[in-house]
């Protein structure tokens, strides 16, 4: 019975407010970027929308004739939030381009708003392989879990690792990678012994770890998200497994840039296998990093912001292949079969599947000159999605 | 003479006059109120003067439904519960799986995902008939963390932590399709949010929901007049799962997208914080509560999109302070002074 | 020979090591205006707990007419026709007095779990409680909520209320507490003219609404059943007026 | 296995240490403090900070955390909580729940979204043997002190006359008055003495729990799980409780990994049917 007829009044005035917002639509393409700039996963949203914002200071705001708007807004990592402001950047803001998606479920939230209003929607941060075939409409900057899982267990068999015991958190992601080291480590001869999966919300990895003590294998393949990582890699070398001669070999999400300061000495030596490090050396990698840390008072750039940077590039040369028409199935069309030079190396989009085919690099953490570096050794030239690729 | 004697002789004909005056009062109990008419016009209005706004509008149609539902079982039966979200992901879930393997029709859907729902809420209702407020608030926030952690683990059918999609809903009842713009998504819920209300509304006047209050209002005097307690709050708490259900089904139908987020906590903790703004035991808290809540939350987001659970939370800790019956009773002085000087004049 | 309506076998109730009812074996016959009188905290209002299963016993049997309810519900003891009054008013504070009889009504008449008509559409229930009421002196307040009433309207009300469930046996606990003088025989005289076939169990202190009003008394002490027998025998005894007393409880 | 059934007991007793203040704050003030996390979190920051910016052996940050947390639960006690202590239960839960959001955002403001890591002293980190079985010295560490506190709470509560005054205070407040209790000095100060625990237990935690701005929430489960099977009248019920269930969780997720964390679920509402009132309530049938 709470102040029934002041509610009355106060859900009259709000419904009229609403209608107060003007929609304005010019010569100007706008890019909406929907990241999870609050809630836990605050620090994906941070990098690729500074990524994103490093590519336009250093290539300016304007291509084949056309102004890119990009407008950026929090969905906090909620699914139907990413999808309701994906349909109201669509609908009422008119943009033409859609981009960001910090997690999976955010992305395929937004599938059909892709096919059903025939926007483009980039994917500059998530991770599993079937998004792509959701809509004809995704394509993506960031990377597969399968497609930097699988280079990890070709190393680890070239290099006289003969069993490992899989770790990985118990969700999409995870499972692909878990998936893809292990048909590939089985394929080049080695034997995963145990496969062990954590759960999401895991305070500790105590028992996890004593399992993978137990087993007494030559290495453990990790998949963790990058947050959580920092944690595992403690409680790795605390336990003394490093010491017990076990090799951590893992997806570059685990020693991700952002934090491998933070984790301290037990991260050296970590051999794992990602498409971006910040030590990577290219001019292109050298200008970018610089670029990116004048912009954000020295945070050094991860793999999240070099999908950010890379997602407006593809937007600017599908532009100018299409000399400035955004139409959704032009733009697409577009995008195929792009290739462009990219910080993390050359890159190009697979004219059937529309994901991104790229190097991936075998790095190990080392100190360099007083920060810790994912120092890169070896690399696997141009590698397409193997998901997909087998699916066809 | 004592005033027993004096009292009859007034009223000459007890029976003839005092009867219909005490239909007429019943009735006067359960007459349609003014702020209910008004909402339901500003809902339709909504419609046509807000056309960029159906996918907001949705939302609060959606979460109104499922303040509702809630308001049943807390401001009716005084059952507080942590995990009502529980229903509302089921629901969301059973659409979604329908839509994907059996039929699209969403009205079907929507059926079928309110009563496997109710079912839902009938087995786990013997759950709540125990123990303290803290043991209920226990047990339910159990359930919902069992059932978020069971739609995780059984990632073969529900999709796991990539949540379920990959459905398309046909057109409602075959005529209207579910449009990009959302008009008909808007409609749709605005149309099951309607009915469901006033079948609750129904209910809350019946004898059933007369009982529930009672229950609620003292326990044991509703046992000395007979009233089976355990039996009604199941009845109830199974009503409520059954339309908690349904606006889960709504949001998977509307979005054909369902997240594992739709068992999430905060879905618990935030209908409660619409009943609390809403006010609890006249249903339309729960509208009043989503329409506030959805808008405060959408402006904060935009304007604090960093740190709007801050002012959420001081929301929530400066109402509970204030007091929410002392707010009540204030509200009620007002209506009640205005009705009795209109009887008075009859 | 009146049979036995409500009877206890050896009933006792322990609150941790206090014994509050001491192995009470009481017979109340049909009919009967039976009042169980006693000092302060002899345990009257417990053993009507016991009696309405508000309270479970430690030990010993209830029988209502002849069926063992020790364990039965509540409100399955007042479908059985036993219903009570309360010493301290236990009515629904938002309530109105109409709404309230008119539930109790309802449920009597089995209707209480039908969620589809509007209680308003049950003419039958609201004119009875409107007549009940009115028989009260509450027609005037019976749109009020409860919670504002005098406290002798109240106290009105809730013996309207045990008279609503038309009971077979009812038990009063103090029905004139707290209602003032001038409406003090207004409730004796409403209990009176009750239909001889309802047994009353009357708990009280006011001798006088006692020996004018009962035919058969019980005297509790500390828990115990300390005597029984008519008034003229009870009103007699030295030992009652003592224990009142307190000289050799 | 006995690493596992030692990490288990260590993971029992920081469960215990974290959920104990809350009994105190439930159990004794019946009053359901969602928010109890926050001031763990608090507790657990203090920490991060003595030892990340200004360099703070990890022994001195111990009793800081506990100091400031209490000191956080003290001001909140008098300021907000107090009013609230005859509310019913809803309007407890509403307001702690919003509190939580409230520190949730406010760490997030001040301290950053990522998680926080702090370096051990060298003398806890690392593993050693003890009869063989591989020990991790921090996790020793943890069950050495959380020990010595149980051991002292318990004595605090039923030998002091503090403790015997705070069980009067909350058995029946308006007799503890008319004994010259002044009930709400007692309240404040449990009040405060139980949030200074959360914050002893937030810093020893941060090693194995992490710490994040969504600590509360995360953990608020655990806590109320201790509670509510360990009962809220003894102390011993919790402490009990707690070992149950750290060792339940290490075990379940060690040997059937993939029902791990249905096992603390189906415990908690199992024992919620059998015992409503808790595992090891006194009494009361």
């Amino acid at each position: 019975m709470l102040k029934r007829r002041t509610l009355v009044a106060a859900a009259g005035a709000a419904l009229g407010c609403l209608a107060a917002f003007p929609v304005a639509a010019q010569e100007v393409v706008k890019v909406g970027l929907i990241l999870p700039m609050t809630g836990p996963f605050a620090s994906t949203g941070r990098q690729v929308s500074a990524g994103a914002k490093t590519f336009i200071q250093t290539h300016g705001d304007t291509v084949a004739g056309k102004k890119i708007e990009l407008i950026i807004r929090d969905d906090a990592g909620v699914a139907d939030q990413t999808r309701r402001i994906a349909q109201e950047l669509v609908v009422n803001d008119g943009a033409k381009v859609l981009a960001g998606f910090g997690l999976t479920p955010l992305a395929m939230s937004v599938a059909p708003v892709a096919t059903q209003a025939k926007v483009p929607a980039i994917v500059m941060a998530a991770g599993t392989a079937s998004i792509t075939k959701a809509s004809p409409f995704i394509t993506r900057t960031s990377g597969t879990l399968p497609q930097y899982s699988l280079p990890v267990g070709t190393w680890a068999a070239q290099n006289g690792i003969k069993n490992v015991v899989t770790l990985v958190s118990d969700y999409g992601p995870g499972i692909d990678a878990e998936k893809w080291f292990t048909k590939e480590f089985k394929a080049k001869g080695g034997e995963v012994t145990e496969a062990v999966r954590v759960p999401l919300q895991n305070p500790d990895f105590a028992p996890f770890l004593q399992r993978v003590r137990d087993a007494k294998p030559d290495a453990v393949f990790v998949f963790l998200p990058s947050g959580v990582g920092s944690l595992f890699m403690k409680q790795f070398s605390e336990r003394g497994l490093a010491d017990a001669g076990i090799k951590l070999i893992a997806t570059g999400d685990v020693t991700d840039d952002d934090i491998l300061n933070s984790m301290g000495k037990p991260s050296i030596g970590t051999i794992t296998g990602h498409f971006y490090a910040t030590a990577h050396d290219s001019p292109e990698n050298k200008a970018y990093v610089e670029a990116f840390k004048k912009a954000n008072d020295n945070m050094r750039p991860n793999f999240m912001s070099v999908g950010g940077y890379d997602g407006m590039a593809l937007i600017y040369a599908a532009l100018e292949k299409t000399k400035g028409d955004a139409s959704g199935p032009a733009f697409m069309e577009a995008v195929k079969g792009l290739s462009w030079t990219s910080p993390r190396g050359p890159v190009s989009i697979d004219p059937e599947t529309r994901d991104i085919i790229q190097n991936i690099y075998m790095r190990e953490v080392k100190e360099v000159n007083g920060e810790l570096q994912n120092v890169e050794f070896q690399t696997f030239e141009a590698l397409k999605d193997p998901e997909k690729a087998e699916a066809k | 003479m004592s005033a027993v004697q004096q009292e009859t002789t007034v009223t000459a004909n007890p029976t003839a006059d005092a009867e219909s005056r005490a239909t007429r009062l019943m009735k006067r109990r359960s007459r349609v109120r003014f702020y209910e008419i008004v909402i339901w016009l500003a809902a339709i209005a909504a419609y046509f003067v807000l056309p960029s706004k159906m996918l907001i509008l949705t939302e609060i149609a959606i979460l109104a439904l499922f303040a509702v539902s809630l308001d049943l079982v807390l401001g009716f039966a005084g059952i507080v519960s942590l995990g009502h979200t529980a229903f509302f992901g089921f629901g969301a879930y059973i659409a979604g799986l329908l839509a994907l393997h059996f039929i699209a029709e969403p009205v079907i859907g929507l059926i079928v995902a309110g009563i496997l729902s109710g079912v839902l809420g009938l087995l786990t209702s013997f759950l709540i008939l125990r123990g303290s407020d803290l043991t209920r608030l226990m047990t339910t926030l159990g359930i919902g963390l069992m059932m978020a952690e069971l739609a995780n683990q059984m990632a073969w059918l529900t999709g796991g932590a990539d949540g379920l999609s990959g459905f398309s809903l046909n057109p409602v009842l075959g005529l209207f399709e579910f449009d990009l713009f959302g008009k008909t998504g808007y409609l749709y819920c605005l149309a099951v949010l309607f009915i469901g209300t006033m079948i609750m509304r129904r209910i809350a006047f019946s004898p059933f929901g007369l009982s529930l209050k009672a229950i609620k209002g003292n326990p044991m005097r509703a046992a000395m007049i007979a009233v089976p307690a355990r039996k009604r709050i199941v009845t109830a708490y199974t009503i409520a799962a059954v339309f908690a259900g349904m606006a889960g089904a709504l949001l998977a139908q509307t979005t054909s997208f369902v997240s594992p987020d739709v068992l999430a906590f905060h879905r618990s903790a935030d209908v409660l914080l619409v009943l609390v703004i809403g006010g609890t035991g006249y249903l339309y808290g729960g509208i009043f509560g989503a329409v506030l809540f959805t808008l405060v939350k959408d402006w904060l987001s935009v304007v604090t999109p960093q740190y709007w659970m801050f002012y959420i939370g001081l929301i929530l800790v400066v109402l509970v302070l204030i007091g929410r019956d002392r707010l009540a009773r204030w509200i009620e002085y007002l209506p009640e002074r205005f009705s009795k000087s209109k009887e008075e004049g009859r | 020979m009146s049979d036995i309506v409500l009877e206890t076998r050896n009933l006792k109730r322990y609150f941790g090591a206090f014994l509050a009812t001491n192995d009470v074996s009481l017979k109340v016959e049909r009919g009967a205006r039976h009042a169980l009188i006693g000092p302060n905290g002899a345990g009257k209002t417990t053993l009507i707990n016991l009696l309405t299963g508000v309270l479970p016993p430690s030990e010993g049997q209830v029988f209502l007419e002849g069926e063992d309810i020790t364990s039965m519900a509540s409100f399955r003891r007042v479908k059985r026709g036993l219903t009570r009054t309360f010493q301290i008013n236990q009515l629904f504070s938002e309530f109105t007095p109409l709404e309230t009889v008119a539930l109790a009504i309802a449920e009597r008449e089995g209707v209480g779990h039908n969620l589809w008509r509007s209680i308003a559409g049950y003419g039958k229930v609201v004119d009875e409680a409107a007549t009940l009421l009115a028989r009260f002196g509450l027609a005037s307040v019976m749109a009020e909520r409860t919670v504002i009433l005098p406290y002798g309207k109240q106290r009105l009300l809730e013996i309207a209320l045990a008279f609503a469930s038309k009971p077979r046996v009812l038990l009063l606990d103090e029905p004139a507490a707290g209602v003032p003088e001038d409406e003090r025989h207004e409730v004796l005289s409403i209990v009176s003219d009750l239909p001889a076939d309802v047994t009353v169990l009357l708990i009280e202190h006011d001798m006088d609404l006692v020996f004018s009003f009962a035919n058969r008394i019980s005297v509790l002490v500390a828990g115990a059943l300390f005597t029984e027998g008519t008034v003229a025998e009870i009103s007699a005894d030295p030992r009652v007026k003592a224990v009142y007393l307190g000289e050799n409880a | 296995m006995l690493t596992i059934l030692f990490d288990g007991v260590a993971y029992g007793m920081l469960l215990f240490i974290l959920a104990c203040g809350l009994t105190v704050t439930l159990g004794l003030m019946n009053f359901i403090n969602l928010a109890h996390g926050a001031f763990a979190m608090a507790g657990g920051y203090v920490t991060v900070i003595m030892m990340n910016r200004y360099g703070i052996s990890f022994y001195w940050c111990l009793p800081a955390a506990f100091l400031v947390s209490a000191l956080i639960g003290l001001v909140l006690e008098r300021t907000l909580y107090q009013w609230l202590y005859q509310a019913p239960h809803l309007d407890q839960v509403l307001f702690s729940i919003g509190i939580v959001f409230m520190a949730i955002a406010a760490t997030d403001y001040f301290m950053g979204g990522q998680q926080q890591l702090i370096n051990l002293p060298p003398e806890l980190s690392g593993r050693m043997d003890v009869f063989g079985v591989g020990v991790g010295r921090y996790r020793l560490f943890t069950i050495v002190v959380c020990a010595l506190l149980a051991v002292a709470l318990q004595f605090i509560l039923s030998k002091t006359r503090f403790g015997s005054r705070l069980r009067a205070a909350v058995d029946d407040r308006r007799v503890a008055m008319g004994l010259g209790i002044n009930v709400p000095l007692v309240f404040a100060l449990t009040f405060a003495f139980g949030s200074g625990l959360a914050g002893l237990g937030g810093a020893m935690g941060a090693e194995i729990l992490g710490l994040d701005p969504n600590f509360p929430l995360k953990f608020m489960i655990y806590f109320l799980i201790v509670v509510s099977v360990g009962g809220t009248s003894t102390v011993s019920g919790p402490f009990l409780a707690a070992l149950l269930l750290g060792i339940a969780d290490v075990a379940g997720k060690y040997y059937v990994p993939a029902i791990g964390p249905f096992v603390i679920y189906a415990l908690m509402i199992v024992m919620l049917i059998v015992r409503p009132n808790g595992l090891f309530a006194r009494g009361g049938r």
